[in-house]
């Protein structure tokens, strides 16, 4: 069963991986980064009754509490890069290259 | 056998829903879906002995979480949606290689791994879940949490200063905003009082509904013009509006071909141009 | 031929022997007042330098009379004055010797005479006390040459007088033509000092000492290869500085320095340190034959070289260089015939150092008398206006063709019947060449001194101030009469046989020896071939085109062709090439690297795109990669 | 008491003062005072220095980073000191000289002071570094104040010579610290100490490996043929006492360098690469001296005669194998050539410098005839080209004497042919005079004022070196020579393996 539910996780990171590199709407992007974090509280959550350890839950209880600060935080700088220049694309914030 | 009916119906679900938040064009479906997935995933720590962070996972991410989503999304538009025509050359089927490989790559690693049988958690949770995740992370993790905590602060307080926008010029005043409404209506005849408000009858008190002017004819300034795009859409719109909105549109139409395209930034009044474009440093001879 | 048995060395001598550094400190002492004195000293400038060359040959002359109160067998006196270079050349040292102290003496004595003479040559020059300056410091140099006990001193004194020459001939060196000839005479020096070096090399691997001492006493040690190399590479060094074939062109050029100079360094003195050099490292000549016979020919071939060249000039002083290439060439050719040569090539020597600088000095007050023309064809008939000058060339040119009882007649002839000893051909070459000798001189006296006034309108000629003519008549009466004081009796033989060794037999001068005769009769013969070319016939102003070997003898044998072609031209063309090379070559793989580096990475930067996204997709491509990697690694 | 440390925190403290002084003129003078006095407490120190005494003396050792075992540990032998005295001396003379080089640069005066007393103390450290880390932090550091040197005070084109200085000698660094760290890990005791390092790498191939990765950084800063393009543009653009203390005591330290570690370090690897080396040194010397003769500017010329000095240099370094029986005369004359010929070079940049300070430029075919207005500058500059060519009687010749006689006991024609430059030495150097100096006075230096008081004393001490040690060379031979001997013993070659490696027969 465990190994079902690793799959899963799996699957659902690379998916949401997929989205990161596709979708260019920063918040779906961010979007997919949570389910990204999620995919891996799934395994965290698996890899705890796996072991019989409660560290797992304990880790992925802290990446919650990061994962809501990190939406914070970059919802904020979205919506301060949406003010300046009209857009939520992630492609139009390219100015650091070459 | 119960937990395996689970699994593979919120595994189904959760996948469909995560393939939906990747691909749909709008971005509130996407949100939608991400929090089909989060409920999903709920249930499955639930069954997994994992009862506190499944309350948590519904509370924090579908609850506030998915919440700041949907009032950025407002924020932005609600209807801004992706073309999702590609622009990067080779991006998405890159992407696309990358994860299926790495999900393949993965799944295969995991799947080839011997398990032995979970040893559940039954002997580490006597007291119970939430005790023993308490107990855990008030002993050996107070340290982490503290800082965790510190960090939630600082991002609630990040996120103030990213959202807060310093005002440079004094508030206007009552008596400044008036003068201002008057010169307009000097200049161009823009009507300097209020909008009306919608017509109020006795059936109806909704912003659908417009006012009457005194001789009985609708105003369409009280009409609300998404509510009024709507309606045309059904065609349930009264056509003296209709004629009026078409009106307005083909001046804006006119306006906006005379007009000289500017860039956003110079509406917005942040006029002061990037100076990213110079060098940063003084080259020398070469 | 055995080798020749040499005087050990005394050390610890008093008295002025003791004090012969005198002889080389005054002069320096001289140069160093005069050039770091600057203009303060440019009123007695002249009086000091004068005074510093008397002084030095006053020690000298000391040091000879104390040297005479030896026995024979004890007149070579070491100095030792300071330590040098441990290991290499532990100590700076004199060497007093009869062969030393007669250089000494004719580099003093003829040196004091020109300095003399100087002051009134060089009244009207600005610089005066900056030539003064230079001659001290030649005097002193060259008397460091001679006086050396050891190779490395000796090359010291040998750069030093190529420096003193340098600058000497360079003096007027506003004049383009002078700073080049200054130039080509020391880089033409210099090729000469490389063979001097690395015969120095050889000598110290050899002989693990530099001193004369330790590495003259000690020629048996060293096998006859060895030998012949030394030999050969000190005659390189000795062709440079004594101007013989094939080094012979800078002297020529060489004549563009003040005529004081020319008589002092490019004829008296100088130029003959080569011969001191063969003479002086004798042991390594006598030990190998094939050096010696290299010595001979190189001697006989440029004695017959500069005759030729002699023969064809027309400015007076390039035909006396001319000439002095050729008398040189007569010491060298005895130097090289070994123990018996030596006393005749050291007597050749000081006599012509007396005739050639009685002649150079003539022709300078010619020049002067003619406002510094050089050209014979423009001269003529000054015999009337110049009598004093004209007396005492004379005696200088009579001497130098060898009439019979002057000075050249004893030495000159001394050489050629050594040489005739040694090898016949040889000595009828040298015959040859005193015949040849006869008839440029006489050439030469003719044009100036006889037949019509060819002068400038603008020339007046006059004689010399006193000051300038007195010198002349002392040289003159060392032409005169030096030649039958040094080799009546085998005198100077003697005298010199501690130092160099004694030849196997004592030859007899012998005045009606066939040689002799025939030497006589080809000197006649030349002399009244030129009386009727050029003392009774009109000479052309213009040079006359001339035949084809008039035209090889005025381009001096093509010598400067020659080097221009082999050296000069070639070696431009590798300048400029190495240049190129360099550039574009060496700096250029350099920079092409850095180039192609700045190129790359100015390429690769390109990756960064600025699109998030494409940051993204390579981290996740870099995660699958890793996954399968660790699949790959897991799996070995 | 800590003579090293002394010498070298005096200097710091100095730099550190002058950058304190706001006035150019007061700051100028204190940099002077602060060189008098280090050559004063150099000088101290020499005198007490006892040549026959142990190798190393006035040593100082402290732990500086006790986890990999390095010390800041200084100590001079004879070798180390004469470099020392060679750099303290140039010093002050390039402060004088320098009066007014650096009014027209990008930074301060005072900045331009400051650094050529960092630059001092730096030059102490790395001739007196006896702990290979050590040594190899100082080799780097020294570039830093030379690299604003050049790169703020130089000519036109004063950004790529300082870049390419920079850069180059940055590569060499690297390769020289890789084989650091290599030695120190194989050797495996803990330490840096040169001493204690000696000896410790037993096997031949990895010997050659380290040698190279020193030899190589060596070569470049010498700098060797053909590492020594950097050289040319670097004292080009550097200002004329930047150039003096670049080439009269920086590269000397890749000569020293060789010296002190490859020899030492490697004997077996340096016994194997000699032949490679000697031809090297010897087309330098060929090479150098023939480019130097196609040169239309002064500085470049001088430059390339460098290249030719040092390749005589290197030929004397490696000439010093056991089995050569001229290897303490080669050795000796190697030392005393790096000291010699930064008197003499140093003589020819800053005269060079007076005469480009004077009419602003550096090219040859600008000038003619200065002998006429000025003749004490032309005396001079032939004095110190005199010294370029090695006259006999001027200090270059004893050294280049004595490096040529060692190596022609080792290698008849590398000898031979080396020898052959002192022709080429006399072209380039007469040919620069006569088209200089020489001809008629050329019009742009009609008015050209001769040297001034300051200027003389400039000149005058390095003409007096030059004449003093050409004639009585024996007070620094008697430091050299023990200190020679010292390292031939660490030069444990084998005559057999030597004259395998060269190819040699010793004649008789």
């Amino acid at each position: 069963m465990t190994t079902h539910y690793l799959v899963l996780s799996a699957l659902l990171f690379a998916i949401g991986g997929v989205g990161v590199l596709v979708r260019r709407n920063a918040i779906v992007v961010f979007m997919c980064v949570e389910l990204m974090l999620n995919a891996c509280n799934l395994a965290f959550v698996t890899f705890a009754r796996q072991n019989g350890s409660l560290d797992g839950q304990v880790i992925a209880f802290f990446v919650m509490i990061v994962a809501a600060a990190e939406v914070v935080i970059g919802l904020a700088i979205i919506v301060t890069i949406f003010r300046t220049r009209r857009s939520a694309s992630v492609d139009d914030a390219s100015l650091l290259k070459h | 056998m119960g937990e395996s009916i689970t699994f593979w119906v919120l595994a189904v679900v959760s996948v469909t829903a995560a393939l939906g938040l990747v691909f749909s064009r709008r971005a509130v479906y996407s949100a939608l879906m991400l929090g089909v997935v989060m409920i999903s995933l709920a249930v499955l720590y639930a069954v997994q002995d994992a009862p506190f962070l499944a309350v948590v996972q519904i509370i924090v991410y579908t609850g506030a979480v998915m919440m700041l989503f949907l009032f950025v999304l407002m924020l932005v538009g609600v209807d801004s949606s992706d073309s999702l025509v590609e622009t990067i050359k080779g991006q998405r089927f890159w992407a696309i290689v990358a994860g299926i490989g790495f999900a393949v790559l993965l799944g295969l690693g995991i799947g080839n791994v011997l398990l032995t049988a979970p040893k559940g958690l039954a002997g580490v949770t006597a007291a119970g879940n939430v005790p023993s995740l308490a107990e855990q992370i008030f002993t050996r993790h107070v340290f982490a949490f503290e800082v965790t905590s510190a960090l939630l602060i600082t991002a609630a307080l990040g996120a103030m200063v990213l959202a807060h926008r310093e005002r440079t010029e004094s508030k206007p005043t009552q008596k400044q905003l008036s003068r201002a409404r008057f010169l307009a209506f000097g200049k161009t005849g823009k009507n300097p009082a209020p909008l009306p408000g919608p017509g109020t009858y006795a059936r109806h008190n909704s912003i659908d509904m417009p006012a009457l002017l005194p001789d009985g004819a609708v105003s369409p300034l009280s009409v609300n013009r998404i509510i009024a795009r709507h309606e045309a859409i059904e065609g349930t719109i009264d056509p003296e509006i209709a004629r009026i909105l078409q009106e307005e549109a083909l001046a804006e139409q006119q306006a906006a071909d005379t007009r000289p395209t500017k860039p956003l930034d110079d509406e917005l009044g942040d006029t002061e141009p990037l100076a990213d474009t110079e060098p940063l440093v003084e080259e020398d001879a070469k | 031929m055995e080798p020749a048995e040499i005087a050990s060395i005394a050390q610890h001598s008093g008295g002025a022997i003791g004090v012969a550094w005198l002889m080389i400190a005054l002069p320096l002492v001289g140069a160093a007042v005069l050039l770091l004195g600057g203009r303060r000293t440019d009123k007695f400038g002249h009086l000091l330098g004068v005074l510093m060359a008397v002084a030095s040959f006053v020690v000298g002359a000391l040091v000879f009379v104390q040297l005479l109160g030896f026995a024979p067998g004890e007149r070579r006196r070491g100095v030792t004055l300071f330590e040098f270079i441990p290991g290499l050349v532990d100590n700076v040292g004199l060497l007093v010797d009869p062969l030393s102290i007669s250089f000494c003496l004719l580099i003093t004595g003829v040196g004091s005479l020109i300095h003399i003479y100087s002051i009134g040559y060089m009244a009207h020059d600005p610089a005066r006390r900056r030539f003064f300056a230079y001659l001290n410091l030649f005097v002193a140099a060259m008397l460091l040459l001679v006086l050396a006990d050891n190779y490395l001193i000796l090359f010291v004194g040998w750069e030093g007088v190529g420096l003193a020459s340098y600058l000497l001939i360079g003096f007027w060196q506003h004049k383009p033509s002078a700073a080049t000839a200054a130039k080509k005479a020391f880089i033409v020096n210099r090729v000469g000092d490389v063979g001097l070096l690395i015969a120095m090399f050889t000598i110290f691997a050899t002989f693990h000492s530099l001193t004369f001492s330790g590495v003259l006493d000690r020629t048996g040690d060293a096998s006859q290869g060895t030998l012949t190399a030394i030999g050969l590479l000190l005659l390189v060094g000795a062709c440079g500085k004594s101007a013989q074939l094939p080094l012979q062109a800078w002297l020529l050029d060489a004549m563009e320095g003040p005529t004081p100079v020319s008589a002092l360094i490019h004829a008296a003195t100088m130029v003959t340190a080569g011969v001191y050099l063969i003479v002086r490292s004798g042991p390594i000549f006598e030990g190998t034959g094939t050096a010696q016979l290299v010595v001979t020919i190189v001697g006989v071939a440029t004695l017959l070289a500069g005759a030729i060249i002699g023969t064809a000039k027309d400015d007076i002083k390039k035909a006396l260089a001319g000439s002095t290439m050729s008398q040189i060439g007569y010491m060298v050719l005895a130097a090289g015939v070994g123990p018996a040569g030596y006393a005749f090539a050291i007597a050749h020597l000081i006599t012509h150092g007396f005739f050639k600088a009685n002649l150079f000095l003539g022709a300078g007050s010619v020049m002067h008398a003619m406002n510094d023309e050089v050209d014979m064809r423009k001269y003529g008939g000054l015999r009337t206006v110049m009598p004093i000058t004209f007396a005492t060339f004379l005696i200088g040119y009579l001497a130098i063709i060898g009439f019979p009882l002057l000075s050249g007649y004893f030495t000159k002839d001394g050489i050629i019947e050594t040489a005739m000893e040694h090898s016949a051909v040889l000595g009828w070459l040298a015959v040859l060449g005193a015949g040849i000798t006869g008839f440029y001189m006489s050439r030469l006296v003719f044009m100036t001194f006889f037949g019509k006034k060819r002068w400038d309108a603008k020339a007046h000629p006059h004689e010399s101030p006193a000051v300038m003519t007195w010198p002349l008549i002392l040289l003159s009466i060392g032409s005169i009469g030096l030649g039958a004081f040094l080799i009546l009796g085998n005198r100077f033989m003697i005298f010199l046989s501690p130092a160099v060794g004694a030849p196997a037999h004592s030859p007899a001068f012998n005045p009606f020896s066939v040689p002799g005769l025939a030497t006589l009769a080809l000197v006649a013969v030349g002399a009244v071939f030129a009386w009727m070319r050029y003392g009774a016939a009109e000479v052309p102003a213009t040079a006359p085109r001339g035949s084809f070997l008039t035209t090889f003898a005025r381009r001096d044998l093509y010598g400067d062709a020659l080097n221009e072609a082999l050296f000069m031209r070639p070696g431009q063309w590798l300048t400029r090439l190495a240049v190129f090379f360099d550039n574009r070559g060496v700096d250029g793989l350099v920079n092409g690297l850095a180039a192609f580096i700045g190129g790359t990475s100015g390429r690769v930067r390109r990756i960064q795109t600025g699109f998030v996204r494409s940051y993204a997709l390579s981290i996740f491509v870099g995660a699958a990669v890793l996954v399968g990697a660790w699949f790959v690694v897991g799996n070995l | 008491m800590p003579w090293l440390s002394t010498l070298m925190g005096v200097s710091v403290l100095g730099a550190l003062g002058v950058t304190l002084i706001r006035n150019d003129k007061l700051a100028k003078q204190f940099t002077l005072l602060v060189s008098l006095i280090v050559l004063a407490l150099t000088v101290t120190m020499a005198v007490q220095f006892s040549p026959n005494g142990d190798q190393w003396q006035f040593q100082e050792n402290h732990s500086w980073i006790p986890a990999f075992g390095i010390n800041y540990s200084l100590a001079v032998d004879g070798i180390a000191l004469v470099l020392i005295l060679l750099s303290v001396i140039l010093v002050p003379i390039v402060v004088l000289a320098s009066w007014h080089d650096a009014e027209k640069g990008k930074r301060s005066v005072r900045t331009y002071f400051s650094l050529i007393l960092v630059l001092e103390a730096m030059m102490i450290g790395v001739f007196a570094a006896t702990d290979v880390f050590l040594f190899y932090v100082l080799f780097e550091a020294m570039l830093i104040p030379m690299y604003f040197m050049i790169g703020s005070y130089g000519g036109a084109q004063r950004s790529y010579a300082a870049v390419k200085f920079l850069l180059y000698s940055l590569f060499g660094g690297l390769l020289m610290l890789v084989a650091v760290i290599a030695l120190y890990s194989i050797a495996g005791k803990n330490t840096f100490m040169l001493s204690d390092l000696i000896g410790t790498v037993q096997d031949v191939n990895t010997q050659k490996w380290l040698f190279l990765g020193f030899f190589i950084a060596f070569a470049i800063k010498a700098p060797l043929w053909p590492f020594h393009t950097w050289l040319p543009d670097a004292a080009a653009q550097a200002p004329a006492g930047a150039a003096v203390l670049l080439v009269g005591v920086l590269d000397k330290v890749g000569t020293f360098g060789m010296l002190r570690f490859c020899l030492q370090l490697f004997p077996e690897a340096s016994a194997y690469f000699t032949p490679l080396v000697i031809v090297l040194a010897v087309i330098g010397v060929i090479y150098g001296a023939i480019v130097a003769i196609g040169q239309t500017d002064m500085m470049r010329l001088i430059a390339y005669t460098s290249v030719s000095h040092f390749g005589v240099i290197t030929l004397g370094v490696f000439a010093m194998t056991k089995g050569n029986p001229g290897a303490q005369d080669a050795g000796a004359g190697a030392t005393l050539y790096m000291v010699n010929h930064g008197f003499s070079t140093g003589a020819l940049f800053l005269i060079v410098g007076f005469l480009i300070y004077r009419r602003g430029s550096q090219f040859i075919a600008d000038y003619g005839g200065v002998q006429k207005v000025a003749p004490i500058l032309a005396g001079t500059f032939l004095v110190a080209g005199l010294s370029s060519l090695s006259l006999p009687g001027l200090s270059t010749f004893v050294s280049e004497f004595m490096v040529l006689s060692g190596a022609f006991r080792l290698h008849v024609p590398a000898a031979a042919i080396a020898t052959i430059g002192v022709i080429l030495a006399a072209i380039y150097i007469l040919w620069m005079y006569q088209r200089t100096m020489n001809g008629p006075t050329a019009e742009s230096v009609k008015t050209l004022p001769d040297l001034n008081a300051r200027e003389k004393w400039v000149v005058a001490p390095l003409v007096a070196l030059l004449l003093v040690f050409g004639f009585y060379p024996k007070p620094l031979l008697d430091v050299i020579n023990p200190a020679v001997k010292d390292t031939l013993s660490s030069v444990s070659v084998t005559a057999d393996q030597a004259a395998a490696a060269t190819g040699v027969k010793e004649g008789k």
